[in-house]
């Protein structure tokens, strides 16, 4: 599949989920190419982490179906998206807290992508060097703060070597240069991995900063999708989400 | 990290622990006996505590009693030893009995070993252990095809024969005049052993009586609805039942057979009905059923009388039990006597060549180490059992029960 | 989980010192009239008992409450097939059939459990387990012999040693197993799904089949040790082999000792066994009544286990497994 | 399998099954009220059951007084014993955690099952009542009276919960300290209070649950264990999604043992009890009258 | 010194062998609002419940009105006029908005005011007022974050302290929360807030204490502050 002449890595049709009587997500399209940081913003309980979570098989789609690099995987098992080239970070960090950072990274670099023995290793501690994690990585996580954490989290993503990674709100609860640090992160990761990105996040003026291109989402529904530029001018989009345009 | 002191008080500890299991593991057999020590096991607690409290009143009361004589002469030694009766609580749970003997033989070093009880539930699982070890194993409360199952060579049994108490119950039944006999007898049996043991005797003898059961009913141990069961019996128009189960499950049987005004004519309860907490369970209620009995006050036996009455003053009761246990102690007692050692197979030995005057009658084993002495039966009335089986021996004659609205 | 190359041999001189110790004790005393001994053996069972418990449970933090339909299953296959003819007398072809047979069933059963059940209503689906197989093995007509169970003559029986060697083997097998599973990617997995399992899945662990590894082990252990209790004891009906006792004892001891670790349970089960026996030996009469204050005062003064108490790392686990906080009130 | 012959054994086994369930009903209120605040299994729930029908016991043979009047007297009397209870072992445990709680609770019934068995000795007992075997008629359906009465205190005892729960302040704290401890105790409300006090319900139930088995059923000091089995899959089948969750549970259980030991066999009721047990556990694990929680990721 | 209505004296704070704050102090004047901003993993929060009770300093005194408040219970603390809206909204979301608001009152000596807070609260969040029945759990963030702040005024508290008010709220409901916030220290409360959205902080504090690895790092007013170009490079980094 071409676009642009660049390859589709993630493609969604029409994904629509309702929870009980709430239309979490309605008709939503989407689409992410190689190498292209996608942002996907929108006010709470807009449907961006749902969405996240109907590509990940958490939940299945009422409608609609997932392509991932052209071939359909919805309702596939989660670890098997992984395989596939599908990993992700959570809002509410879920490292595994007994584990030091390393073995964190290992186990995307081992289930995630099937790699063995030294292999793995390396691959971990590249992953680690790549967020800055690399001193850090006897560390039990229980004892990292949330930005390490969260960073981590990147790492043990990356890891898998996937062909597209979802994050989700990376910058929640950090500190202005924390965010700067997750900022450069995520830069380098797809400047050198060639990974796309599709990035959740509440922090706009972070997204208009790094992403390629902005999908906004509002009430389940796609609303706007675009370059930041044209994203920040997009009135429905300011009146929805931003509330009243600034003075 | 946690101060080095208090890690060194939990070593001290563990250490303590060990080295006291250690040194009193080391009792070495005295050259100079003096005393026999008898172990045994018993359901003090579990599912079988309400027997195992007699049976240890009754060795208690054995022990007491031989002591008081001076102890038993054993040749070996040229002197009348006393006997020391070590307990061990197994819970009711099989594992737990042939841990409780393991620990007899090897941590006690108990000379012999007198009967637990309940079957499966004890008696073999210790009698098992006991054979591994070569002690004797004095046995009592096992049926017969499970003992010669086993193959024994260093134990022995003491009980009730399963079709003898079969026919007891037909004959008791059949003793009823003629338009009272339970035309449609059923079964309500628990689902253990022992239910499903007299229930098959119970089966296959019933034609050779006349009788012909028309329901065969599960009461699973610890149910504590037999409505269902009830319902079908009254279905099936039933007017005799055979029970067999525990204490709670028969009184739940009975309260829930007049809840649902459903009367029979006659009632034999095995296990169940006899202990006095049945009736006191019930009243007036438990009038006119039969309880099975393994020994009786009215015995005319030397020392029966006496045994049942010392029970009462200790408990205001009166048992169809202690007899059986008592006699068991004392055919130990004479055996060790008449063997002249305390060698586990020479006891035996004895046992199965001599014969012994109890309080529940002359014992006689056979050459497999068995012996069997006859049930009782008994029917309540007021808060008294009165024996009416064997009918030589017996001094009342059964009673129909009267429908619930009628009493 | 990683030790210092230094402390890791201390560590394995101590296990092997232990192990040396084990195998030359019954042949310096008379094994057959030692109490120790035998106390040695149900130790080496209740060892291999909390190891497959806490292997599911400590490791990848499926909670089950369902270990006695395993040993019940391993007493069953070993007693039916002994008494066939099939097999003889200590056959380890008989045990492996009998650890194979709970296994199975561990799989036929954990599948839609393990796929369904979060680990709370987990731990109360395999209670009911047990309890399924006790009534069905109750009404399994000739083949299990209902209620009375079946019986064994014992008089192939010669001495304890087998047997003590045996549970001594298969303890340290199951030692060994787990440290190779507790440092091999296996138990990387494991761990990851006991912590988060969304987060494990999201990683491309399948989580189902590591799930049903872990309970599948501990099932195959607990079947090896019915199976060699059917030996021992001639005897096997529903009350002995489906007792509750055979999963309450190793939870107790594995909660004793610690969660979630190594040489935890080993420590709980000599402990235990050691308290209620010097507890037995000085009331015998009331011990259970001293048995379960002594749990009290355990739980009042070591909630952690005695892991923790030694390393000083506060057991976090603990609260992480809580069997049934999903009963909250307003979930 | 066994059909139903007529119109009215149907009704008279449902009947039986509803009021047994009651029973199982009664026991589960407070199993579950403990689960909710502490999120432990009180398995010494039977034991302290037991414990009440000892009391009740005493009382009815060495005092004239009505067993009845044992409801009015046990639920002050365990109030305090589960307050002292929780005070001197369980608000130290709590919070330790599950496992240490779940681990105390074996201790004590383990201590409790044998201290009675000590003072009161093994053997079964039971406490005659002036209902203990009269049962009304409807037709040709039997009912029993005390059954009935056990019935009437399950209803009584859920609604007193609810109403405990739901309309005072103490109840809502209850439920706001269930779902959030910490932030419950920025409100000012003081989670050790609320754990004692919820505790301290719980072993009053427990003892009501008690008195309504003694009149019910023989007992002995080890009988309570199977109890609490039971009163647990009422609260699984139940589900705690709702206060009456534990009571319609016990009535789905005793409907459903009744049933099967009617049709099928008393043998397997056990076996098909905990089956239908799983399935709902793999099918609804949040019960029958529980909401289903989405996982928040 | 005698407006000082919170006072925090040299207090150290351990999180179990790692001692979270060193030394801090600080005070909050009556009726102002005072921000305590820093990165995260400074020990805000920490700080926040010590005076909440929640967790015991080892070392240093709090005191409220000239009294200390480290040997009490939170719930005492409670009583005596401090109130604090958690990180997170930490609403009970199984009991109604209407359940919710009634627990705010819970403290013995608040329970008689109770009909008057709540009117009070449902003046200050009228949106509340229709979902009076509705469990909180089905509330939208921002209504969550508007429930927990009316929660918290149900106790009367003389002191308001507000963890991250701001986190996980669109743009539109963070600077509404902010302007209740305002809104309500005119109307004599006193307010600590805690805050990683330093921009919006800044704007509505008086004053402001900046935290770093759990040491006070500098404190000043807020125009002070915004002039130090230190503090400018330690928070406001990129987003100038």
């Amino acid at each position: 599949m071409k676009n642009n002449g660049k390859d589709v890595v993630l493609r969604l049709e029409k994904i629509t989920k309702s929870f009980g009587g709430l239309m979490a997500l309605n008709g939503v399209d989407l689409s992410v190419e190689q190498g292209q940081i996608v942002g996907l913003i929108g006010p709470n309980g807009a449907g961006k982490t749902t969405l996240f979570n109907v590509v990940t098989s958490l939940y299945k789609p009422d409608k609609g179906d997932v392509y991932l690099a052209g071939k359909k995987i919805t309702g596939k098992p989660s670890h098997q998206l992984c395989h596939l080239g599908i990993s992700r970070t959570f809002q509410l960090v879920k490292t595994f807290l007994s584990l030091t950072a390393f073995k964190n990274v290992l186990i995307g670099a081992i289930y995630g992508h099937g790699m063995r023995g030294r292999q793995a290793r390396e691959e971990a501690l590249e992953a680690l060097r790549l967020v800055g994690l690399a001193d850090k990585k006897e560390v039990v996580t229980a004892h990292m703060t949330l930005s390490d954490r969260r960073l981590l989290e990147v790492a043990r993503a990356l890891a898998a070597k996937p062909l597209i990674t979802l994050v989700d709100e990376p910058m929640a609860g950090l500190n202005p240069s924390e965010i700067i640090n997750m900022l450069k992160v995520i830069k380098r990761a797809r400047n050198e991995r060639n990974v796309a990105i599709l990035w959740v996040e509440h922090k706009v003026d972070a997204i208009f900063r790094l992403c390629d291109r902005v999908a906004v989402l509002d009430y389940g529904r796609k609303i706007a999708e675009g370059k930041p530029e044209e994203i920040a001018q997009n009135k429905k989009v300011i009146e929805a989400y931003l509330g009243k345009p600034p003075p | 990290m946690m101060k080095k002191t208090t890690k060194i008080v939990f070593l001290l500890t563990c250490l303590f622990f060990l080295s006291s299991l250690f040194f009193t593991m080391q009792q070495a057999r005295a050259k100079d006996k003096k005393e026999i020590l008898i172990g045994t096991h018993m359901p003090l607690s579990g599912l079988g505590a309400f027997t195992g409290e007699e049976q240890k009143w009754a060795y208690e009361q054995a022990v007491a009693d031989i002591n008081k004589a001076g102890g038993i002469y054993v040749k070996e030694y040229g002197k009348k030893l006393p006997v020391r009766l070590y307990e061990i609580d197994d819970e009711s749970n099989p594992t737990k009995a042939a841990a409780a003997v393991e620990r007899l033989i090897k941590r006690v070093k108990v000379d012999l070993i007198l009967s637990g009880q309940v079957g499966a539930m004890g008696v073999l699982p210790g009698m098992i252990t006991a054979e591994k070890y070569h002690k004797y194993y004095h046995g009592a409360v096992i049926w017969v095809p499970q003992f010669l199952q086993q193959h024994f060579k260093y134990c022995t049994m003491y009980f009730m024969d399963p079709g003898q108490g079969a026919a007891m119950v037909f004959e008791v039944w059949n003793s009823l005049p003629e338009k009272d006999h339970p035309k449609r007898p059923a079964l309500f049996l628990e689902d253990t052993f022992d239910g499903k043991t007299i229930g098959n005797v119970m089966e296959s003898l019933a034609p050779k009586f006349g009788y012909k059961f028309v329901l065969r009913l599960t009461m699973p141990m610890g149910a504590k609805d037999f409505t269902s069961q009830i319902l079908k019996a009254k279905g099936a128009k039933v007017d005799g039942i055979f029970c067999m189960s525990n204490v709670p499950e028969a009184v739940t049987l009975v309260r829930q057979m007049k809840e649902n005004r459903f009367s029979v004519k006659a009632f034999q309860g095995f296990k169940g009905t006899w202990p006095s907490n049945f009736y006191k369970s019930l009243g007036k209620d438990a009038d006119y059923i039969l309880c099975d009995g393994f020994w009786s006050i009215d015995y005319p036996y030397k020392g029966a009388k006496e045994l049942g009455e010392r029970f009462y003053k200790d408990f205001g009761r009166y048992s169809t039990n202690v007899g059986m246990y008592y006699a068991v102690a004392q055919i130990l007692w004479q055996a060790i006597e008449k063997a002249g050692t305390l060698d586990d197979l020479k006891v035996r030995q004895a046992v199965l060549d001599n014969k012994f005057e109890t309080v529940n009658g002359p014992a006689d084993y056979d050459e497999r180490g068995i012996a069997l002495f006859p049930l009782g039966d008994n029917q309540w009335l007021n808060g008294k059992r009165r024996n009416i089986y064997p009918f030589d021996l017996a001094k009342y004659k059964i009673m129909v029960i009267p429908p619930w609205d009628k009493r | 989980m990683l030790q210092e190359p230094l402390k890791r041999k201390t560590h394995l001189s101590i296990a092997l010192a232990l192990v040396f110790f084990f195998v030359i004790y019954p042949l310096l005393v008379d094994a057959e009239a030692s109490y120790l001994v035998f106390l040695f053996y149900t130790a080496f069972m209740y060892v291999t008992l909390s190891q497959g418990w806490n292997i599911a449970a400590g490791y990848a933090g499926q909670v089950s409450l369902g270990q006695h339909a395993f040993f019940g299953i391993g007493c069953y296959v070993t007693a039916i097939t002994w008494r066939a003819g099939t097999a003889g007398y200590l056959d380890p072809l008989a045990m492996l059939m009998s650890g194979a047979g709970a296994a199975v069933v561990a799989i036929v059963v954990g599948l839609p459990l393990l796929a369904k059940l979060r680990g709370d209503y987990f731990a109360l689906g395999t209670l009911g387990l047990g309890e399924i197989l006790r009534v069905a093995a109750l009404n399994g007509g000739s083949f299990t012999e209902g209620a009375a169970g079946i019986s064994i003559p014992s008089d192939v029986y010669q001495s304890i040693k087998p047997y003590y060697f045996i549970a001594l083997l298969i303890s340290v097998l199951t030692m060994l197993s787990l440290w190779f599973i507790a440092h091999s990617r296996i138990g990387l997995a494991l761990v990851a799904i006991r912590e988060d399992e969304t987060a494990a899945s999201a990683n491309g662990i399948p989580i189902l089949r590591y799930k049903i590894l872990a309970f599948t082990l501990g099932a195959f252990v607990t079947g090896l040790c019915g199976s060699l209790n059917a030996y021992f004891v001639f005897h096997i009906d529903t009350t002995g082999a489906f007792n509750l006792n055979w999963v309450i004892m190793p939870i107790l001891m594995v909660i004793l000792g610690g969660v979630g670790t190594f040489v935890g349970p080993v420590l709980g089960v000599f402990s235990l066994i050691a308290a209620f026996e010097l507890i037995r030996l000085l009331t015998p009469q009331l011990h259970p009544i001293f048995s379960g204050a002594f749990i009290i005062l355990v739980t009042l003064f070591l909630p952690d286990g005695i892991m923790s108490y030694l390393t000083g790392h506060k057991n976090r686990l603990l609260h992480k497994l809580s069997p049934f906080k999903w009963l909250a009130l307003n979930k | 399998m066994t059909t139903f012959p007529s119109a009215s054994v149907f009704f008279q086994v449902l009947i039986n099954g509803v009021l047994l369930g009651c029973m199982y009903g009664v026991a589960a209120i407070g199993l579950s009220l403990i689960f909710g605040t502490m999120r432990i299994i009180f398995l010494a729930q039977g034991a302290v059951m037991i414990l009440a029908a000892y009391c009740i016991y005493w009382m009815a043979t060495l005092s004239p007084i009505n067993p009845f009047f044992g409801f009015l007297l046990i639920l002050p009397v365990f109030l305090g014993l589960g307050w002292i209870m929780y005070k001197g072992l369980f608000q130290k445990v709590a919070k330790a955690g599950a496992n240490p709680s779940l681990l105390l609770a074996f201790g004590l019934m383990v201590l409790l099952e044998h201290v009675m068995s000590l003072i009161w000795s093994p053997t079964t007992r039971s406490v005659i009542t002036s209902t203990s075997t009269s049962s009304l008629t409807l037709g040709s359906i039997n009912i029993s009276v005390t059954r009935l009465i056990v019935a009437a205190v399950a209803l009584m005892a859920t609604a007193l919960v609810f109403l405990f729960l739901k309309k005072t302040m103490l109840g809502k704290a209850v439920r706001a300290a269930s779902e959030d401890m910490s932030a419950a105790a920025l409100l000012g409300i003081s989670p050790t209070y609320v754990s004692a006090v919820t505790f301290a319900i719980g072993i009053a139930l427990a003892g009501v649950a008690g008195v309504a088995a003694c009149i019910t059923y023989p007992f002995d000091p080890f009988f309570g264990f199977l109890f609490s089995l039971k009163a647990l899959i009422a609260v699984a089948f139940g589900g705690l999604g709702s206060v009456g969750g534990p009571l319609v549970g016990g009535v789905m259980l005793g409907v459903l043992e009744s049933m099967s030991a009617y049709t099928f066999s008393a043998g397997w009721a056990d076996a098909v009890a905990y089956a239908a047990f799983l399935l709902i556990l793999i099918l609804r694990p949040e019960g029958m009258l529980g909401r289903r929680s989405i996982e928040k990721v | 010194m005698a407006n000082h209505l919170l006072e925090v004296k040299g207090v150290n704070i351990f999180h179990g062998d790692a001692q979270a704050v060193w030394d801090v102090s600080f005070h909050v004047d009556e009726q102002k609002i005072v921000a305590l901003v820093g990165a995260n993993g400074a020990g805000k929060s920490t700080i926040l419940n010590a005076i909440s009770s929640i967790i015991r300093p080892s070392g240093g005194d709090i005191l409220f009105s000239g009294n200390s408040t480290v040997r009490l219970k939170p719930e005492e603390v409670v009583a005596m006029g401090i109130s604090q809206v958690p990180e997170g909204r930490r609403i009970f979301s199984c009991l109604t908005v209407l359940e919710n608001l009634e627990l705010g009152a819970y403290p013995a000596n608040k329970r008689p005011y109770l009909k008057e807070s709540m009117k009070r609260a449902l003046s200050v969040f009228p949106v509340l007022e229709s979902r009076m029945g509705q469990a909180a759990g089905t509330l939208s963030g921002g209504e969550q974050q508007m429930l927990a702040i009316a929660r918290a005024l149900m106790a009367r508290p003389t002191l308001l302290m507000l963890d991250e008010p701001s986190l996980g709220l669109a743009p539109i409901f963070v600077s509404r929360v902010f302007d209740t916030i305002q809104a309500l220290n005119k109307e004599g409360l006193t307010i600590l807030l805690v805050e990683q959205n330093v921009f919006q902080a800044m704007e509505i504090a008086d004053y402001a204490f900046v935290l770093q690895t759990g040491r006070l790092k500098m404190e000043g007013t807020t125009e002070e502050l915004r002039g130090n170009p230190e503090f400018q490079h330690a928070f406001l980094g990129i987003m100038g």
